[in-house]
Protein backbone atom coordinates (compact mmCIF):
# COMPACT_ATOMS: atom_id res chain seq x y z
CA UNK A 1 0.00 0.00 0.00
CA UNK A 2 0.88 3.27 -0.81
CA UNK A 3 0.50 6.16 2.34
CA UNK A 4 0.93 9.71 1.50
CA UNK A 5 0.78 12.17 4.12
CA UNK A 6 -0.16 16.28 3.70
CA UNK A 7 0.45 19.47 5.39
CA UNK A 8 0.99 19.22 8.92
CA UNK A 9 0.64 15.20 8.89
CA UNK A 10 3.73 15.29 7.19
CA UNK A 11 6.09 16.86 9.30
CA UNK A 12 5.00 14.78 12.10
CA UNK A 13 5.01 11.44 10.70
CA UNK A 14 8.35 12.70 9.22
CA UNK A 15 7.22 11.45 6.50
CA UNK A 16 5.78 12.49 2.56
CA UNK A 17 5.09 8.88 1.35
CA UNK A 18 5.71 5.46 2.41
CA UNK A 19 5.29 2.32 0.89
CA UNK A 20 3.59 -0.53 3.73
CA UNK A 21 2.50 -4.25 3.47
CA UNK A 22 -0.65 -3.90 5.39
CA UNK A 23 -0.97 -7.09 8.34
CA UNK A 24 -3.78 -9.92 7.21
CA UNK A 25 -6.33 -8.26 9.93
CA UNK A 26 -6.31 -4.87 8.67
CA UNK A 27 -8.85 -4.33 6.42
CA UNK A 28 -10.59 -1.18 7.13
CA UNK A 29 -9.70 2.56 7.49
CA UNK A 30 -10.10 2.39 10.71
CA UNK A 31 -7.99 -0.54 11.24
CA UNK A 32 -5.38 0.76 9.06
CA UNK A 33 -4.81 4.55 11.27
CA UNK A 34 -5.05 2.37 14.45
CA UNK A 35 -2.45 0.37 13.20
CA UNK A 36 -0.21 3.21 11.69
CA UNK A 37 -0.39 4.81 15.21
CA UNK A 38 1.93 2.19 16.19
CA UNK A 39 4.83 2.35 13.47
CA UNK A 40 6.58 4.91 15.28
CA UNK A 41 6.15 8.35 17.88
CA UNK A 42 5.93 10.52 15.18
CA UNK A 43 2.61 8.32 13.28
CA UNK A 44 1.42 8.20 17.05
CA UNK A 45 1.58 11.92 17.41
CA UNK A 46 0.25 12.59 13.62
CA UNK A 47 -2.47 10.44 14.70
CA UNK A 48 -3.39 10.95 18.23
CA UNK A 49 -6.31 13.24 17.11
CA UNK A 50 -8.88 11.04 14.56
CA UNK A 51 -11.82 14.05 14.64
CA UNK A 52 -8.60 16.51 12.72
CA UNK A 53 -7.61 13.83 10.12
CA UNK A 54 -9.06 13.14 6.98
CA UNK A 55 -8.63 10.22 4.65
CA UNK A 56 -8.54 9.25 1.08
CA UNK A 57 -8.62 5.74 -0.76
CA UNK A 58 -7.55 5.66 -4.28
CA UNK A 59 -7.87 9.77 -3.94
CA UNK A 60 -11.65 9.47 -2.92
CA UNK A 61 -12.69 10.53 0.62
CA UNK A 62 -13.40 7.89 2.80
CA UNK A 63 -15.08 6.95 6.16
CA UNK A 64 -13.75 4.79 9.22
CA UNK A 65 -15.52 1.26 7.54
CA UNK A 66 -14.31 1.20 4.24
CA UNK A 67 -12.59 -1.64 2.75
CA UNK A 68 -8.54 -0.87 2.13
CA UNK A 69 -6.33 -3.63 0.70
CA UNK A 70 -2.34 -3.66 -0.65
CA UNK A 71 -2.76 -1.86 -3.99
CA UNK A 72 -4.49 0.68 -2.42
CA UNK A 73 -3.29 4.74 -2.75
CA UNK A 74 -4.30 5.97 1.24
CA UNK A 75 -3.86 9.58 1.98
CA UNK A 76 -4.11 11.00 5.00
CA UNK A 77 -3.94 15.04 5.49
CA UNK A 78 -6.06 17.73 7.95
CA UNK A 79 -9.07 19.23 6.99
CA UNK A 80 -8.35 21.22 3.51
CA UNK A 81 -7.79 25.47 3.74
CA UNK A 82 -7.62 26.15 0.37
CA UNK A 83 -9.49 28.30 -1.69
CA UNK B 1 -16.38 23.64 -18.13
CA UNK B 2 -13.15 23.79 -17.59
CA UNK B 3 -10.43 22.91 -14.93
CA UNK B 4 -6.49 24.00 -14.43
CA UNK B 5 -4.74 23.42 -10.90
CA UNK B 6 -1.20 24.94 -11.69
CA UNK B 7 1.86 26.80 -9.96
CA UNK B 8 1.90 30.54 -12.40
CA UNK B 9 -0.79 33.04 -12.22
CA UNK B 10 -3.49 33.59 -14.58
CA UNK B 11 -4.90 36.66 -16.47
CA UNK B 12 -8.11 37.36 -15.09
CA UNK B 13 -9.47 39.15 -18.49
CA UNK B 14 -7.90 36.43 -20.59
CA UNK B 15 -9.65 33.94 -18.84
CA UNK B 16 -13.29 35.41 -18.03
CA UNK B 17 -12.74 36.49 -22.03
CA UNK B 18 -12.81 33.03 -22.87
CA UNK B 19 -16.00 31.77 -21.32
CA UNK B 20 -18.07 34.14 -23.39
CA UNK B 21 -15.88 34.49 -26.78
CA UNK B 22 -18.11 33.92 -29.60
CA UNK B 23 -21.43 32.82 -27.52
CA UNK B 24 -24.42 34.85 -27.83
CA UNK B 25 -26.60 32.49 -25.65
CA UNK B 26 -24.93 33.75 -22.48
CA UNK B 27 -26.73 36.61 -20.63
CA UNK B 28 -24.73 36.84 -17.13
CA UNK B 29 -21.27 35.39 -16.11
CA UNK B 30 -20.32 35.29 -12.88
CA UNK B 31 -17.02 35.03 -11.08
CA UNK B 32 -14.94 35.04 -7.79
CA UNK B 33 -11.18 35.47 -7.64
CA UNK B 34 -9.71 34.75 -3.69
CA UNK B 35 -6.55 36.62 -2.99
CA UNK B 36 -3.77 36.56 -0.54
CA UNK B 37 -4.29 38.97 2.35
CA UNK B 38 -1.32 40.16 4.47
CA UNK B 39 -3.26 39.74 7.44
CA UNK B 40 -4.40 35.92 8.63
CA UNK B 41 -6.47 34.99 11.38
CA UNK B 42 -3.63 32.11 12.90
CA UNK B 43 -4.42 30.03 16.37
CA UNK B 44 -7.46 32.88 17.12
CA UNK B 45 -5.10 36.30 16.50
CA UNK B 46 -5.05 38.13 13.71
CA UNK B 47 -1.51 38.18 12.16
CA UNK B 48 0.71 39.88 9.40
CA UNK B 49 1.52 37.46 6.92
CA UNK B 50 4.10 38.05 4.20
CA UNK B 51 3.82 34.70 2.56
CA UNK B 52 1.65 31.38 1.79
CA UNK B 53 2.57 28.08 0.76
CA UNK B 54 -0.17 26.16 -0.64
CA UNK B 55 0.15 22.62 -0.87
CA UNK B 56 -1.99 19.93 -2.84
CA UNK B 57 -2.59 16.45 -3.41
CA UNK B 58 -1.94 16.15 -7.04
CA UNK B 59 -4.20 14.12 -9.24
CA UNK B 60 -6.88 14.28 -6.32
CA UNK B 61 -7.11 17.71 -6.34
CA UNK B 62 -7.51 17.67 -10.32
CA UNK B 63 -10.21 14.81 -9.74
CA UNK B 64 -12.10 16.60 -7.19
CA UNK B 65 -12.20 19.87 -8.55
CA UNK B 66 -13.80 18.36 -11.83
CA UNK B 67 -16.01 16.59 -9.30
CA UNK B 68 -17.33 19.76 -8.11
CA UNK B 69 -17.26 21.35 -11.29
CA UNK B 70 -19.63 18.66 -12.62
CA UNK B 71 -22.07 18.93 -10.07
CA UNK B 72 -22.41 22.77 -10.57
CA UNK B 73 -23.53 21.43 -14.32
CA UNK B 74 -25.66 19.25 -12.86
CA UNK B 75 -27.54 21.35 -10.71
CA UNK B 76 -27.57 24.85 -12.69
CA UNK B 77 -28.19 25.77 -16.54
CA UNK B 78 -24.72 26.49 -17.55
CA UNK B 79 -23.12 27.79 -20.66
CA UNK B 80 -19.98 27.33 -19.67
CA UNK B 81 -17.80 27.24 -16.04
CA UNK B 82 -13.89 27.15 -14.93
CA UNK B 83 -12.17 26.77 -12.00
CA UNK B 84 -8.40 27.91 -11.72
CA UNK B 85 -6.15 27.08 -8.64
CA UNK B 86 -2.78 27.67 -7.98
CA UNK B 87 -0.52 25.87 -5.73
CA UNK B 88 3.21 26.82 -4.35
CA UNK B 89 4.61 29.88 -3.14
CA UNK B 90 2.45 33.46 -3.09
CA UNK B 91 2.78 36.68 -1.31
CA UNK B 92 0.18 39.30 -0.14
CA UNK B 93 -1.94 40.88 -3.01
CA UNK B 94 -1.53 37.64 -5.57
CA UNK B 95 -4.47 35.77 -6.83
CA UNK B 96 -5.10 32.00 -5.79
CA UNK B 97 -8.01 30.64 -7.13
CA UNK B 98 -10.70 31.70 -9.91
CA UNK B 99 -14.16 30.32 -10.10
CA UNK B 100 -16.92 31.77 -12.43
CA UNK B 101 -20.27 30.16 -14.28
CA UNK B 102 -21.58 31.10 -17.34
CA UNK B 103 -25.53 31.08 -18.27
CA UNK B 104 -28.57 32.76 -19.93
CA UNK B 105 -29.82 33.85 -16.23
CA UNK B 106 -28.30 35.75 -13.64
CA UNK B 107 -29.20 33.45 -10.40
CA UNK B 108 -28.33 30.30 -11.94
CA UNK B 109 -24.89 32.38 -12.98
CA UNK B 110 -24.79 33.69 -9.56
CA UNK B 111 -25.48 30.69 -7.49
CA UNK B 112 -22.96 28.28 -9.75
CA UNK B 113 -20.46 30.49 -9.00
CA UNK B 114 -21.19 30.65 -4.95
CA UNK B 115 -21.29 26.71 -5.11
CA UNK B 116 -18.08 26.26 -7.09
CA UNK B 117 -16.19 28.45 -4.47
CA UNK B 118 -18.29 27.02 -1.46
CA UNK B 119 -16.97 23.58 -2.16
CA UNK B 120 -14.00 23.61 -3.21
CA UNK B 121 -13.29 25.42 0.04
CA UNK B 122 -14.19 22.50 1.80
CA UNK B 123 -13.63 19.66 -0.48
CA UNK B 124 -10.17 20.32 -2.68
CA UNK B 125 -7.46 19.23 -1.11
CA UNK B 126 -5.11 22.31 -0.50
CA UNK B 127 -3.58 23.16 2.56
CA UNK B 128 -2.52 26.99 3.53
CA UNK B 129 1.23 26.96 5.08
CA UNK B 130 1.52 31.01 6.14
CA UNK B 131 4.46 32.84 6.89
CA UNK B 132 4.21 34.85 9.62
CA UNK B 133 6.36 38.33 9.36
CA UNK B 134 6.86 38.21 13.17
CA UNK B 135 7.52 33.81 13.64
CA UNK B 136 7.35 30.75 12.06
CA UNK B 137 5.41 29.32 9.43
CA UNK B 138 1.68 28.06 10.46
CA UNK B 139 -0.85 25.85 9.23
CA UNK B 140 -3.91 27.81 8.70
CA UNK B 141 -6.87 25.51 10.40
CA UNK B 142 -9.97 24.79 8.92
CA UNK B 143 -12.73 26.89 9.43
CA UNK B 144 -15.75 25.96 10.72
CA UNK B 145 -17.87 28.66 8.72
CA UNK B 146 -16.85 27.10 5.77
CA UNK B 147 -18.18 23.92 6.46
CA UNK B 148 -21.26 25.47 7.32
CA UNK B 149 -21.18 27.57 4.19
CA UNK B 150 -20.63 24.26 2.17
CA UNK B 151 -23.53 23.06 3.79
CA UNK B 152 -26.00 24.84 2.51
CA UNK B 153 -25.23 23.22 -0.79
CA UNK B 154 -25.43 19.91 0.55
CA UNK B 155 -27.69 17.18 -0.67
CA UNK B 156 -26.91 14.57 1.32
CA UNK B 157 -26.20 14.69 5.17
CA UNK B 158 -22.52 14.01 5.41
CA UNK B 159 -21.73 16.05 2.24
CA UNK B 160 -20.05 19.08 4.12
CA UNK B 161 -18.06 16.75 6.48
CA UNK B 162 -15.40 15.98 4.46
CA UNK C 1 -16.15 52.53 -5.13
CA UNK C 2 -16.98 53.88 -8.69
CA UNK C 3 -19.80 54.16 -10.85
CA UNK C 4 -19.67 54.88 -14.59
CA UNK C 5 -22.05 55.15 -17.59
CA UNK C 6 -20.73 54.71 -21.03
CA UNK C 7 -21.66 54.03 -24.69
CA UNK C 8 -18.11 52.36 -25.17
CA UNK C 9 -17.06 48.99 -24.63
CA UNK C 10 -15.73 48.53 -21.32
CA UNK C 11 -12.52 45.77 -20.75
CA UNK C 12 -13.41 43.22 -18.05
CA UNK C 13 -9.78 42.44 -17.09
CA UNK C 14 -8.57 46.04 -16.94
CA UNK C 15 -11.34 46.97 -14.86
CA UNK C 16 -11.33 44.15 -12.20
CA UNK C 17 -7.32 44.45 -12.04
CA UNK C 18 -7.77 47.69 -11.65
CA UNK C 19 -10.04 47.21 -8.40
CA UNK C 20 -7.57 45.11 -6.34
CA UNK C 21 -4.02 46.49 -7.63
CA UNK C 22 -1.18 47.62 -5.20
CA UNK C 23 -3.79 46.29 -2.40
CA UNK C 24 -3.25 43.38 -0.08
CA UNK C 25 -6.07 43.43 2.39
CA UNK C 26 -8.50 42.19 -0.31
CA UNK C 27 -9.24 38.48 0.18
CA UNK C 28 -11.99 37.86 -2.21
CA UNK C 29 -13.72 39.84 -5.39
CA UNK C 30 -16.98 39.19 -6.66
CA UNK C 31 -18.03 39.70 -10.13
CA UNK C 32 -20.93 40.05 -12.34
CA UNK C 33 -21.03 40.77 -16.49
CA UNK C 34 -24.49 41.02 -18.02
CA UNK C 35 -24.00 40.35 -22.12
CA UNK C 36 -26.99 40.51 -24.59
CA UNK C 37 -28.16 37.42 -25.50
CA UNK C 38 -29.48 36.59 -29.14
CA UNK C 39 -33.01 35.17 -27.55
CA UNK C 40 -35.68 37.20 -25.48
CA UNK C 41 -38.79 36.68 -23.89
CA UNK C 42 -41.02 39.71 -25.44
CA UNK C 43 -44.79 39.29 -24.96
CA UNK C 44 -44.38 36.18 -23.42
CA UNK C 45 -42.58 34.47 -25.58
CA UNK C 46 -38.90 33.71 -27.12
CA UNK C 47 -37.91 35.70 -30.04
CA UNK C 48 -34.62 35.76 -31.82
CA UNK C 49 -32.84 39.38 -31.18
CA UNK C 50 -30.96 41.19 -33.73
CA UNK C 51 -29.13 44.34 -31.36
CA UNK C 52 -30.79 46.44 -28.39
CA UNK C 53 -30.77 49.65 -27.72
CA UNK C 54 -30.48 50.95 -24.11
CA UNK C 55 -32.16 54.51 -23.29
CA UNK C 56 -31.26 55.56 -20.16
CA UNK C 57 -32.03 59.00 -18.12
CA UNK C 58 -28.57 60.79 -18.05
CA UNK C 59 -28.48 62.65 -14.24
CA UNK C 60 -30.18 60.66 -12.81
CA UNK C 61 -28.62 57.40 -13.94
CA UNK C 62 -26.05 58.67 -12.09
CA UNK C 63 -27.57 59.66 -9.15
CA UNK C 64 -28.90 56.23 -8.53
CA UNK C 65 -25.83 54.19 -9.19
CA UNK C 66 -24.08 56.25 -6.72
CA UNK C 67 -26.76 55.41 -4.39
CA UNK C 68 -26.75 52.11 -5.03
CA UNK C 69 -22.97 51.64 -4.62
CA UNK C 70 -23.13 54.02 -1.03
CA UNK C 71 -26.13 52.07 -0.38
CA UNK C 72 -23.66 48.39 -0.75
CA UNK C 73 -20.55 49.86 1.22
CA UNK C 74 -23.11 51.08 4.53
CA UNK C 75 -24.21 47.38 4.29
CA UNK C 76 -20.82 45.58 4.16
CA UNK C 77 -16.88 46.26 4.83
CA UNK C 78 -15.83 46.50 1.40
CA UNK C 79 -12.61 47.42 0.23
CA UNK C 80 -13.48 48.29 -3.55
CA UNK C 81 -16.64 47.95 -5.62
CA UNK C 82 -17.35 49.01 -9.49
CA UNK C 83 -20.35 49.32 -11.66
CA UNK C 84 -19.98 49.90 -15.58
CA UNK C 85 -23.25 50.59 -17.26
CA UNK C 86 -23.08 50.71 -20.96
CA UNK C 87 -25.85 52.45 -22.82
CA UNK C 88 -26.70 52.75 -26.45
CA UNK C 89 -26.93 49.88 -29.57
CA UNK C 90 -25.81 46.61 -28.60
CA UNK C 91 -25.51 43.38 -30.63
CA UNK C 92 -25.77 39.81 -29.06
CA UNK C 93 -22.52 38.73 -27.61
CA UNK C 94 -21.31 42.12 -26.15
CA UNK C 95 -21.29 43.26 -22.88
CA UNK C 96 -23.91 45.44 -21.12
CA UNK C 97 -23.24 46.05 -17.52
CA UNK C 98 -20.16 45.10 -15.40
CA UNK C 99 -20.92 45.45 -10.99
CA UNK C 100 -18.27 44.22 -9.12
CA UNK C 101 -17.07 43.98 -5.06
CA UNK C 102 -13.93 42.99 -3.12
CA UNK C 103 -13.72 42.82 0.72
CA UNK C 104 -11.61 40.70 2.93
CA UNK C 105 -14.07 38.13 2.84
CA UNK C 106 -15.86 36.25 0.30
CA UNK C 107 -19.29 36.51 1.62
CA UNK C 108 -19.57 39.92 1.70
CA UNK C 109 -18.43 40.44 -1.72
CA UNK C 110 -20.50 37.96 -3.09
CA UNK C 111 -23.36 39.42 -1.00
CA UNK C 112 -23.07 43.27 -2.11
CA UNK C 113 -22.13 41.98 -5.97
CA UNK C 114 -25.43 40.51 -5.83
CA UNK C 115 -26.62 43.50 -4.40
CA UNK C 116 -25.09 45.72 -6.66
CA UNK C 117 -26.62 43.91 -9.91
CA UNK C 118 -30.44 43.47 -8.44
CA UNK C 119 -30.85 46.98 -6.96
CA UNK C 120 -29.68 48.11 -10.18
CA UNK C 121 -32.13 46.15 -11.82
CA UNK C 122 -35.10 47.59 -10.70
CA UNK C 123 -33.70 51.14 -9.94
CA UNK C 124 -31.37 52.20 -12.19
CA UNK C 125 -33.59 53.92 -15.25
CA UNK C 126 -32.72 52.38 -18.00
CA UNK C 127 -34.70 50.88 -20.93
CA UNK C 128 -34.36 48.11 -23.39
CA UNK C 129 -35.46 48.35 -26.78
CA UNK C 130 -35.03 45.01 -28.90
CA UNK C 131 -34.73 44.83 -32.17
CA UNK C 132 -36.72 41.30 -33.19
CA UNK C 133 -35.42 39.42 -35.92
CA UNK C 134 -38.46 38.49 -36.99
CA UNK C 135 -40.36 41.88 -36.44
CA UNK C 136 -40.14 45.22 -35.13
CA UNK C 137 -38.54 47.16 -32.19
CA UNK C 138 -40.11 46.04 -28.60
CA UNK C 139 -39.37 47.43 -25.69
CA UNK C 140 -38.78 44.87 -22.88
CA UNK C 141 -41.43 44.60 -19.92
CA UNK C 142 -39.96 44.41 -16.60
CA UNK C 143 -40.37 41.30 -15.02
CA UNK C 144 -42.31 40.71 -11.67
CA UNK C 145 -38.85 38.33 -10.36
CA UNK C 146 -36.60 41.40 -10.52
CA UNK C 147 -38.79 42.88 -8.01
CA UNK C 148 -39.03 39.85 -5.91
CA UNK C 149 -35.09 39.26 -6.45
CA UNK C 150 -34.31 43.19 -5.36
CA UNK C 151 -37.00 42.66 -2.14
CA UNK C 152 -35.18 40.67 -0.56
CA UNK C 153 -32.26 43.15 -0.40
CA UNK C 154 -35.29 45.48 1.21
CA UNK C 155 -34.80 47.22 4.71
CA UNK C 156 -38.22 49.02 4.37
CA UNK C 157 -41.66 47.84 2.56
CA UNK C 158 -41.41 49.96 -0.76
CA UNK C 159 -38.08 49.63 -1.34
CA UNK C 160 -37.79 47.04 -4.15
CA UNK C 161 -41.09 49.04 -5.77
CA UNK C 162 -39.97 51.58 -7.04
CA UNK D 1 -41.22 72.87 -15.46
CA UNK D 2 -39.46 70.21 -17.71
CA UNK D 3 -41.10 67.33 -18.27
CA UNK D 4 -38.98 63.99 -19.25
CA UNK D 5 -40.23 61.37 -21.14
CA UNK D 6 -39.11 57.81 -21.56
CA UNK D 7 -39.37 54.50 -23.50
CA UNK D 8 -42.62 54.00 -24.93
CA UNK D 9 -43.78 56.90 -22.89
CA UNK D 10 -41.76 59.08 -25.32
CA UNK D 11 -43.31 56.89 -28.44
CA UNK D 12 -46.77 57.63 -27.02
CA UNK D 13 -46.91 61.31 -26.07
CA UNK D 14 -45.12 61.66 -29.15
CA UNK D 15 -42.54 64.21 -26.95
CA UNK D 16 -39.13 63.52 -25.14
CA UNK D 17 -39.18 66.78 -23.10
CA UNK D 18 -41.81 69.78 -22.61
CA UNK D 19 -41.78 72.74 -20.76
CA UNK D 20 -45.15 73.64 -19.25
CA UNK D 21 -46.44 75.74 -16.67
CA UNK D 22 -48.30 74.59 -14.10
CA UNK D 23 -52.23 75.70 -12.93
CA UNK D 24 -52.16 76.92 -9.50
CA UNK D 25 -54.56 74.06 -8.53
CA UNK D 26 -51.94 71.33 -9.48
CA UNK D 27 -49.52 70.68 -6.84
CA UNK D 28 -48.71 66.96 -6.42
CA UNK D 29 -47.42 64.20 -8.46
CA UNK D 30 -51.05 62.88 -8.74
CA UNK D 31 -52.64 66.09 -9.89
CA UNK D 32 -50.25 66.55 -11.90
CA UNK D 33 -50.37 63.39 -13.73
CA UNK D 34 -54.12 63.64 -14.07
CA UNK D 35 -53.36 66.95 -15.63
CA UNK D 36 -51.26 65.85 -18.23
CA UNK D 37 -53.56 63.65 -19.33
CA UNK D 38 -55.57 66.06 -21.04
CA UNK D 39 -53.34 67.81 -23.10
CA UNK D 40 -53.70 65.50 -25.74
CA UNK D 41 -54.22 61.97 -26.64
CA UNK D 42 -51.70 60.92 -26.75
CA UNK D 43 -50.74 62.14 -23.10
CA UNK D 44 -53.88 60.41 -22.66
CA UNK D 45 -52.76 57.22 -23.70
CA UNK D 46 -49.31 57.08 -22.69
CA UNK D 47 -50.52 57.43 -19.16
CA UNK D 48 -54.07 55.85 -19.07
CA UNK D 49 -52.41 52.63 -16.93
CA UNK D 50 -50.83 54.84 -14.35
CA UNK D 51 -49.42 51.40 -12.59
CA UNK D 52 -47.09 50.92 -15.05
CA UNK D 53 -45.64 54.60 -14.73
CA UNK D 54 -43.01 55.79 -12.60
CA UNK D 55 -42.04 58.96 -11.51
CA UNK D 56 -39.36 61.04 -10.75
CA UNK D 57 -39.18 64.86 -9.26
CA UNK D 58 -35.80 65.98 -9.58
CA UNK D 59 -34.32 62.87 -10.34
CA UNK D 60 -35.43 61.64 -7.45
CA UNK D 61 -38.46 58.61 -7.41
CA UNK D 62 -41.41 59.99 -6.42
CA UNK D 63 -45.00 58.95 -4.72
CA UNK D 64 -48.47 60.49 -6.29
CA UNK D 65 -48.58 62.39 -2.98
CA UNK D 66 -45.34 64.20 -3.40
CA UNK D 67 -45.50 68.09 -3.94
CA UNK D 68 -44.69 69.45 -7.15
CA UNK D 69 -43.72 73.09 -8.38
CA UNK D 70 -43.06 75.27 -11.20
CA UNK D 71 -39.11 74.98 -11.28
CA UNK D 72 -39.09 71.26 -10.66
CA UNK D 73 -37.72 68.62 -13.36
CA UNK D 74 -40.25 65.80 -13.94
CA UNK D 75 -39.67 62.64 -15.61
CA UNK D 76 -42.39 59.96 -16.25
CA UNK D 77 -41.32 56.53 -17.68
CA UNK D 78 -42.01 52.74 -17.52
CA UNK D 79 -40.32 50.33 -14.87
CA UNK D 80 -36.43 49.97 -15.67
CA UNK D 81 -35.53 47.11 -17.32
CA UNK D 82 -31.59 47.87 -17.31
CA UNK D 83 -28.56 45.26 -16.01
Amino acid sequence: MKLLYFAWLKTKTGCAEEEVELPGDVTTVAELTAWLKTRSPGHAAALADEKAIRIAVNQAYAKPGDRVSDGDEVALFPPVTGG
Amino acid sequence: MAIRVQREDFDLGTELKALTAGRNDIGGLASFVGLVRDMAPIEGEVQEISAMTLEHYPGMTEKLLEEIDREAHDRWPLQASLIVHRYGRMEPGEQIVLVAAASAHRDAAFEACRFLIDWLKTKAPFWKLEDLKHGEAKWVEARDSDDRTAARWSRKPDDAAE
